[in-house]
């Protein structure tokens, strides 16, 4: 039982900031625009909500310091996907270009800036958020040490990011008109639906939850910051595909994903594993590996956005 | 051709000195003379200059030194991990004014042996590795100073503390099989194993996990495997690969677990930290630097810096013992000093396969069972 | 006078290309007012102007006499306007009720209330007897369907004025007669609907007045009751055309196409769309296949084109099975192929034209050595069928095609496949969207092929079409043949009778 | 009446945009540099943009050697482009081609010298195909996204080849590979004596007769037309004949073979660079994007491109003497290509001032 619920523990650190960072890249990419710029944005998030941190630990810590730094992180995110959307929907340039502009374009800054200000590269946090266990639901049995015992109030945000996306997509009138432009933008804008807007509300969605990722990333994997998301950004992507776009499945991709990342990293504690003659190394490569088999069955019928990737100009036909 | 028509306008009254226009003037475009001229040079390895380990204790060694005398200093960061970049990095600092050039790491081995050559009036200081020609022998120019470190003393010390401390449910996560590591790791075992026989306790009754996690990064995927052994129940893991350190702590922080440091006092950088077992990088840039303004740079010579010469340590005042006190750390100390106890470092030791150990399940311990997780 | 719609003076550019030099338009309150005019006359680029799509550079819109400024389909709306624009605009994984409502949406605080939205696109479906399921989704329902679906968007939010461009293009005689009821009804409720079609006898059959365009300019305004065929289509083209063919008769030949027992499936299911089909194609003649769209025509050719598998069945030209052979074998082997949707399969619309000319040809020792592109000898072929076909477009064979007029696009088709003189044609609706010029160029081209001694499969949904040109018909009902008929013998209403199923001459 | 007016090419008009957009990018990075040390800002520009010709000969030699993996990563990536497909795994690519030479050049000595070092390059090219073939296939016969299993075959490339270093090619006092056999390294000629450097051979040129092979490929043959225009209409491909599937695998293999050779050519180079036994993908995988966006996939653009980034790399590493960060030129290249994206609006610039003076020339005529 305790193995388990460590699985389930360890799983959210790798799922939660790839789950969030995917349902971004579901908002861009359903309203019409592709953005592999996921990577680029989670390192300007997660740069300014560490910043933030670093600025102001002396004067406030805890869960209230963690929340602020999340909205940082976000309106940086989306800030910096403004670029992206300007480039993709009104310059109509092809979406790659910006997004491996964007992606090239974080790092570097990042370093430069950090540099300038403080001459170090790495900005240092003080973790002052991890919560051991969670006041009255932290003892339910079972759920309790599940999903309410070491762990951080992120999760909590994620999952609430998944819900509060599913509803948005399905249920909501922006959702509703998010979707038609990314299926056939004429379409929506012959009801006068703003393609344009809608596109610019997808990206920078994608932005914030990319940049909220980015900080969400980085609060349980280490103690600063060093201008990297180690590749997140892609695997986001990668989920966001396995996912086939849509919310359900995608968080079933990013929790697959990071079960498979907490086996590959944390075999030993599973007796079974642990003896079995299988190095290290194998381990590592087998959320890849299985990621590919799944696809190479499942991926038959695929559910991209039609007009994903196209930019939309009014007066085509 | 750039900045000379309009290097007048392009100075827009920021600049504090009359010596603005001096280095404005096109000259000051073409040559590198125009720059300021750096006497103190350091290379970083591909790592980055802060981080928090290897390059940051050498770097911090010749910014006292430089501070102190007043010396120009400066480091430069290769493009990429190759020996003509460093060759490239290492004469862009001479370039740049550079009369003494420390090198960090191994990886400089072969391009300080063309150097120490081609600029016999450069010095050049070379940690952890000796300089040679590709595929020969150790050959240490006039003008290079080679130094290496007994980490497995510092490794040896940081074990025996430990277990002293009380605690036998031990991990050790290196970053990547590189000597150093490797010997930090054989240090720790035997340092573990000395105490607990000290103490008493029965056979195998340490444990021991011990890995190489691959990299040298703080990455969700190290939390994972630190977080997963405290979770099986090891008290203290060594995380001896850099930035593989943050993650540990990560892990520790949430379990209420212990990290032990490396190279550098890594007690700041979080509560979990109990000690760090360190090799004196900066002590040893600072007297390097120190003999050569003095002018007795040792060259020619490679040493290996140990505890006779201070050359490795606990840093004792940040340390976050109960039991394990001060004196009981001079003891033991002196016993490594008086080589009253030898300790094993073999890091070319190979397997029947002539595959190599590097690890140390190979040790003869006793009361220590070591689990490698492969 | 009183002009519900008064569009004075318009003009609109594209670059440097005048779309609409000059136009006038008025409708009166409870019209149907036809729109007329040849393909890339202007019909359409009115039509948005008026529905705020596009901004004309001059002119003015009044409606109900009040000047107004339309700058996009919001202000239309606003304007009680509401249109069916030619390429429908649905969105093929929403349902029925949700293309009902996008950009209509009743919500409260952001989220969708479905429930008050389905009660009265129920009430409207019924009232105008538009019958549609609200929970399908577009890509499952027919084209007749989708057209009703794109009705109910416009009466939806309750418009006055209703635009149908092209509305009957892709419907069966059965839909065309109900859509002109609808329209009546709608009239009679008091509502003005300006309709556009190339279709002359669709305007005599339902609306008041005419107005003509021809090259962007106005070229005037008739009632249509005292107009004949032969004046507005004379005012459309500015020059007499010829309605009838002249056929020669027949003269048969050996069997080239041979199709036994065919059965295809359907791309997303296992259901068979194409059900045990066997005929035959004989040299010197036109075999078309009549039906109703989404009866299993495409897929039928699909199958026999290779562009789909085939479940069970045999097809074989000239005796020889191809069954199970590549495209390309097909092709070699004789056949030929004007495919459906020009934009998909026709064209790689980014190639420039002498590209195109050569799409199932490039290999052949003619126009490559060594695998070494032969530019010179493709230009040349171009330009060859440039002359031969009068293929129009700016920078002749180095055109992009994507640049290209409709109907030079499938010229540029017509051409390449029938320049490879092959023994079978099929030809999926190959005039459609075209003007009355092209369409008699194409169907000329056809019989020529026929004349030649060849066999032509043509499929089309236009029983003008399938009347005038055909020397045989078959009839095809839910993935069967189910009438073999000869034109001369049947009329129109009979044919319809056969497509809908209601009557067969083949035993099952 | 028909006359002969002067016209920018389409290849004419993509050149002037990149112009514009290199512009644009230095001039944010002259932005940058002044923004943060104004006082050192001019001669640091000028050092960016001497780049490679700093240090005479052997500047350019280095801009050669930073260059010719990333022409060919960038080739495969622009090639792929062409085809319609999103080689992301190029990284993957890389690094597989990269072990093959290591371990061609390690192990079989038997070969004769003059014939080593070219097996294994045949063998990087091979690795890096196989590499590619993976996704390609995916695609071509489950329909799976090219853009995730590249990425999947990123890491299980670099994983692997972690493995394999470890397996047979490892020096444990290192952490690497060990060094390959002189025979296993790419030719000289001479041109290390003629540039003073020991990064200079002849891997340079055979980019260069790869960016060749690869523009007469694609605009040449009768394969280069098939694969464009699967790329360009895959259904409009289909419907004339053409074995899309078998193209989308070729095209893949092609580009993975592509990058594999980059992965050999650099290893081979005898800069002392070893095979590094590190979980982080191998940059100049993503660097090939950067490199065929800027090189708009053309062959003879991405040639350029590499040489460029090349050159500002060099410089951009020699103004750490003015107390610089070797980034600033990663956010000048980023900018740059972000400026990319304005090339449309370049070209319709171009385009509108090319009609007003053929209109005024009209009107002229006129009179
Ligand atoms: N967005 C556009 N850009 C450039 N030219 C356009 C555009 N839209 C229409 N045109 C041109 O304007 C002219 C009028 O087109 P329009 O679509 O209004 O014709 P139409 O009368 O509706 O023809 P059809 O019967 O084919 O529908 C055509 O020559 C067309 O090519
Ligand atoms: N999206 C577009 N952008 C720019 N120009 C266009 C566009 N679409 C069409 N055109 C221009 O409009 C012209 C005609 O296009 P269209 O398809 O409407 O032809 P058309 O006049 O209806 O001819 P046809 O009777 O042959 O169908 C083309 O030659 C092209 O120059
Ligand atoms: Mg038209
Ligand atoms: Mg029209």
């Amino acid at each position: 039982m305790g193995i388990l619920y460590f699985i389930v523990q360890q799983t959210m650190f790798f799922a939660i900031p790839l789950l969030i960072v995917a349902l971004g890249g579901m908002f861009s990419e359903r309203s019409g625009v592709v953005n592999i710029a996921l990577e680029g944005i989670m390192v300007m998030g997660g740069f300014f909500g560490i910043g933030f941190m670093h600025i102001f630990e002396g004067k406030m810590s805890g869960q209230p310091l963690l929340l602020l730094a999340l909205v940082i992180s976000g309106v940086s995110g989306a800030i910096f996907s403004l670029l992206h959307a300007f480039a993709s929907i009104n310059l109509k340039a092809d979406q790659t270009i910006s997004g491996t502009a964007l992606n090239m374009f974080a790092p570097a800054f990042v370093v430069f800036v950090a540099r300038m200000v403080q001459g170090v590269q790495q900005i240092q946090f003080k973790d002052t958020f991890h919560i051991n266990k969670v006041p009255v639901l932290g003892s339910i049995p079972v759920i309790g040490p599940l999903l309410f015992q070491n762990c951080y109030i992120t999760t909590y945000v994620g999952l609430g990011i998944a819900i509060l996306s599913g509803i948005v997509i399905s249920k909501t009138r922006f959702g509703l008109r998010l979707r038609a432009c990314g299926e056939h933008p004429q379409a929506a804008d012959s009801v006068g639906i703003n393609v344009y807007k809608i596109r610019y509300a997808g990206v920078m969605i994608s932005g914030a939850l990319a940049g909220i990722g980015g900080l969400v990333f980085i609060v349980p994997t280490s103690t600063n910051f060093n201008a990297t998301v180690a590749g997140y950004g892609f695997l986001a992507l990668a989920v966001l595909i396995f996912g086939q776009w849509r919310t359900n499945k995608i968080i079933a991709a990013a929790f697959f994903f990071g079960i498979m990342k907490t086996f590959a990293s944390a075999y030993s504690v599973v007796p079974v594993l642990r003896d079995l003659p299988i190095s290290n190394e194998i381990y590592k490569m087998i959320p890849y590996i299985a990621t590919l088999i799944i696809l190479a069955f499942s991926s038959k019928h695929s559910q991209a956005p039609k007009a994903e990737g196209i930019p939309y100009d009014k007066g085509s036909r | 051709a750039c900045g000379s028509k309009n290097n007048n306008s392009g100075n827009n009254g920021n600049s504090t000195t009359g010596n603005a226009t001096d280095t404005a003037t096109p000259t000051a475009t073409a040559e590198a003379s125009g720059s300021d001229q750096y006497e103190v040079a350091l290379i970083t390895d591909i790592g980055t200059i802060d981080d928090k380990s290897f390059n940051q204790g050498a770097w911090e060694g010749v910014e006292a030194y430089a501070k102190e005398n007043s010396k120009t200093y400066k480091y430069y960061k290769p493009t990429e991990k190759s020996d003509e970049a460093y060759i490239t990095s290492i004469e862009l600092a001479i370039k740049g004014g550079a009369k003494i050039v420390v090198c960090p790491g191994y990886m400089f081995e072969v391009p300080v042996h063309t150097e120490q050559a081609k600029y016999p009036d450069v010095k050049f200081v070379i940690l952890d590795g000796v300089p040679h020609e590709d595929g020969g022998t150790a050959d240490v120019a006039a003008n290079s100073y080679s130094i290496f470190y007994a980490e497995q003393e510092a490794g040896f010390l940081a074990g025996y503390a430990i277990v002293k401390e009380g605690y036998t449910k031990l991990g050790f996560m290196g970053g990547i099989a590189v000597p150093a590591v490797i010997r930090y790791g054989y240090g720790f075992a035997q340092g573990a194993e000395y105490a607990a026989k000290e103490l008493g306790l029965a056979d195998g009754s340490v444990d021991l996990k011990y890995t190489y996690v691959g990299n040298f990064d703080a990455t969700p995927d190290n939390q994972a495997k630190a977080a997963s052994w405290y979770n099986e129940g090891t008290e203290v893991i060594f995380a001896c690969g850099g930035a593989v350190g943050n993650s540990v702590m990560k892990a520790a922080e949430a379990a209420g677990k212990k990290v032990i440091g490396v190279d550098v006092d890594q007690s700041s950088e979080s509560d979990t930290v109990i000690t760090s077992s360190m090799k004196n990088l900066k002590k040893s840039v600072y007297d390097a630097l120190a003999a050569f303004y003095g002018n007795t740079f040792p060259g020619g010579k490679s040493v290996t810096l140990d505890a006779t010469s201070e050359g490795v340590e606990l840093p004792m005042d940040t340390s976050k013992f109960t039991k394990f006190t001060k004196d009981d750390y001079t003891a033991i100390y002196n016993k490594i000093v008086s080589k009253e106890i030898t300790i094993l470092n073999d890091t070319t030791a190979v397997d029947k396969d002539g595959k190599a150990v590097a690890d140390a399940s190979g040790l003869p311990l006793q009361f220590v069972k070591v689990e490698m997780i492969k | 006078m009183e002009y519900v719609i008064e569009m004075n003076h318009i003009t609109k550019e594209f670059g440097n290309f005048k779309a609409l030099d000059d136009v006038t338009l008025c409708v009166k309150k409870g019209e149907v007012h036809a729109l007329l005019g040849e393909n890339g006359a202007g019909k359409s680029t009115l039509m948005s102007v008026l529905f705020g799509l596009y901004q004309a550079e001059k002119g003015e819109i009044k409606i109900n006499g009040k000047a107004v400024k339309i700058n996009n389909p919001n202000d239309a709306n606003n304007l009680n306007i509401g249109m069916v624009h030619q390429h429908f605009k649905l969105v093929h994984n929403f349902t029925v009720l949700e293309s009902i409502v996008l950009g209509r949406e009743t919500v409260k605080g952001g989220f969708l209330k479905m429930d008050e939205a389905r009660k009265k696109v129920v009430e409207l479906s019924e009232h105008y007897k538009l019958k549609i399921d609200p929970d399908s989704y577009i890509s499952d329902i027919t084209v007749g369907m989708q057209q009703r679906v794109e009705i109910l968007k416009m009466l939806y939010c309750d418009n006055e004025i209703l635009i149908f461009d092209e509305p009957t293009a892709v419907l069966t005689p059965q839909e065309i007669d109900e859509l002109m009821k609808i329209m009546k009804n709608l009239v009679d409720e008091g509502k003005s609907i300006i309709f556009i079609s190339h279709k002359l006898n669709e305007i005599k059959a339902v609306a008041n007045r005419c107005t003509v365009l021809r090259k962007g300019k106005y070229i005037g305004t008739i009632d249509v009751e005292s107009a004949t065929r032969e004046t507005m289509s004379e005012m459309m083209v500015g020059r007499k055309v010829n309605f009838n063919l002249d056929k020669a008769e027949e003269k048969l030949g050996d069997v080239t196409l041979k199709v036994e027992n065919l059965s295809v499936a359907s791309a997303n299911s296992h259901k068979k769309v194409v059900n045990d089909v066997s005929f035959e194609v004989r040299r010197g003649e036109i075999v078309c296949i009549a039906g109703i769209d989404g009866n299993g025509q495409s897929e039928l050719v699909y199958g026999i084109s290779g562009l789909m598998p085939v479940q069970s069945g045999k097809v074989s030209i000239n005796g020889k099975d191809i069954t199970k052979d590549s495209i390309r074998r097909r092709y070699l082997a004789g056949m030929a192929h004007i495919p459906e949707d020009r934009h998909k399969h026709g064209l790689v619309l980014d190639y420039t034209l002498q590209q195109n000319a050569v799409l199932q040809t490039y290999f052949e020792p003619r126009f490559q050595r060594n695998g070494f592109i032969r530019f010179d000898a493709i230009r040349e072929y171009a330009k060859k069928l440039i002359g031969q076909y009068d293929i129009r477009s700016s920078q002749e064979e180095n055109s992009v095609t994507r640049g290209m007029s409709g109907g030079n696009q499938q010229k540029v088709i017509i051409a390449r496949e029938l320049d490879r003189d092959p023994d079978i044609v099929l030809a999926v609706q190959p005039t459609r969207g075209l003007d009355v010029g092209a369409t008699e160029y194409i169907h000329k081209q056809l019989i020529k092929q026929r004349d030649n001694g060849k066999a032509v499969l043509l499929v089309s949904l236009e029983l003008d079409e399938v009347m005038e040109v055909s020397d045989r018909i078959l009839v095809m009902y839910e993935g069967e043949i189910v009438a073999d008929l000869d034109p001369k013998a049947v009329t129109v209403q009979e044919l319809g009778l056969y497509m809908s199923g209601s009557k067969r001459n083949i035993a099952q | 009446m028909k006359k002969r007016k002067f016209e920018l090419s389409k290849g004419g008009k993509d050149f002037a945009a990149s112009i514009v957009a290199i512009a644009a990018g230095l001039l944010f990075g002259l932005i940058i540099l002044l923004f943060s040390n104004a006082h050192q800002a001019l001669p640091a520009f000028g050092m960016i943009l001497k780049g490679g010709f700093t240090d005479g000969l052997s500047g350019l030699a280095q801009v050669f050697y930073l260059a010719t993996p990333i022409i060919l990563t960038g080739l495969s990536v622009g090639f792929a482009f062409k085809t319609g497909l999103f080689n992301i795994g190029s990284s993957g690519q890389f690094t597989s081609g990269a072990f093959a030479a290591v371990y061609i050049g390690v192990k079989w000595t038997f070969l004769p010298g003059g014939v080593h070092w070219i097996v294994a390059l045949l063998g990087a090219f091979i690795a890096g195909a196989i590499w590619g073939m993976v996704p390609g296939i995916l695609k071509a016969v489950a329909n799976v996204n090219e853009v995730i299993t590249s990425i999947m075959m990123n890491y299980i490339g670099m994983y692997l080849v972690n493995i394999l270093i470890v397996k047979y090619v490892y020096d444990p006092i290192k952490s690497q590979s060990v060094p390959v056999a002189k025979t296993a390294l790419i030719p000289k000629a001479g041109l290390d004596k003629l540039f003073h450097s020991n990064n200079i051979n002849i891997s340079i040129f055979i980019a260069i007769v790869a960016v060749i092979i690869v523009y007469i490929v694609l605009n040449k043959t009768t394969f280069g037309y098939e694969l464009k225009a699967c790329g360009l209409s895959p259904e409009a491909s289909r419907y004339a004949g053409i074995n899309s599937k078998r193209n989308i695998i070729l095209s893949m293999t092609i580009a993975g073979a592509l990058s594999g050779l980059g992965g050999g050519l650099l290893y081979l180079a005898g800069s002392g660079k070893y095979l590094q036994v590190l979980d982080v993908l191998a940059p100049q995988g993503f660097n090939g994007i950067s490199v065929a966006l800027l090189g708009m996939s053309n062959p003879i653009g991405i040639l350029f491109a590499g040489l460029f980034i090349g050159h500002i790399t060099v410089g951009g590493n020699n103004i750490q003497l003015f107390n610089f960060v070797p980034e600033i030129v990663d956010i000048i290249i980023s900018t740059i290509i972000y400026f990319g994206a304005f090339a449309l609006l370049i070209k319709h610039l171009f385009d509108r001032f090319r009609r007003k003076s053929s209109e005024s020339g009209a009107a002229k005529e006129a009179k």
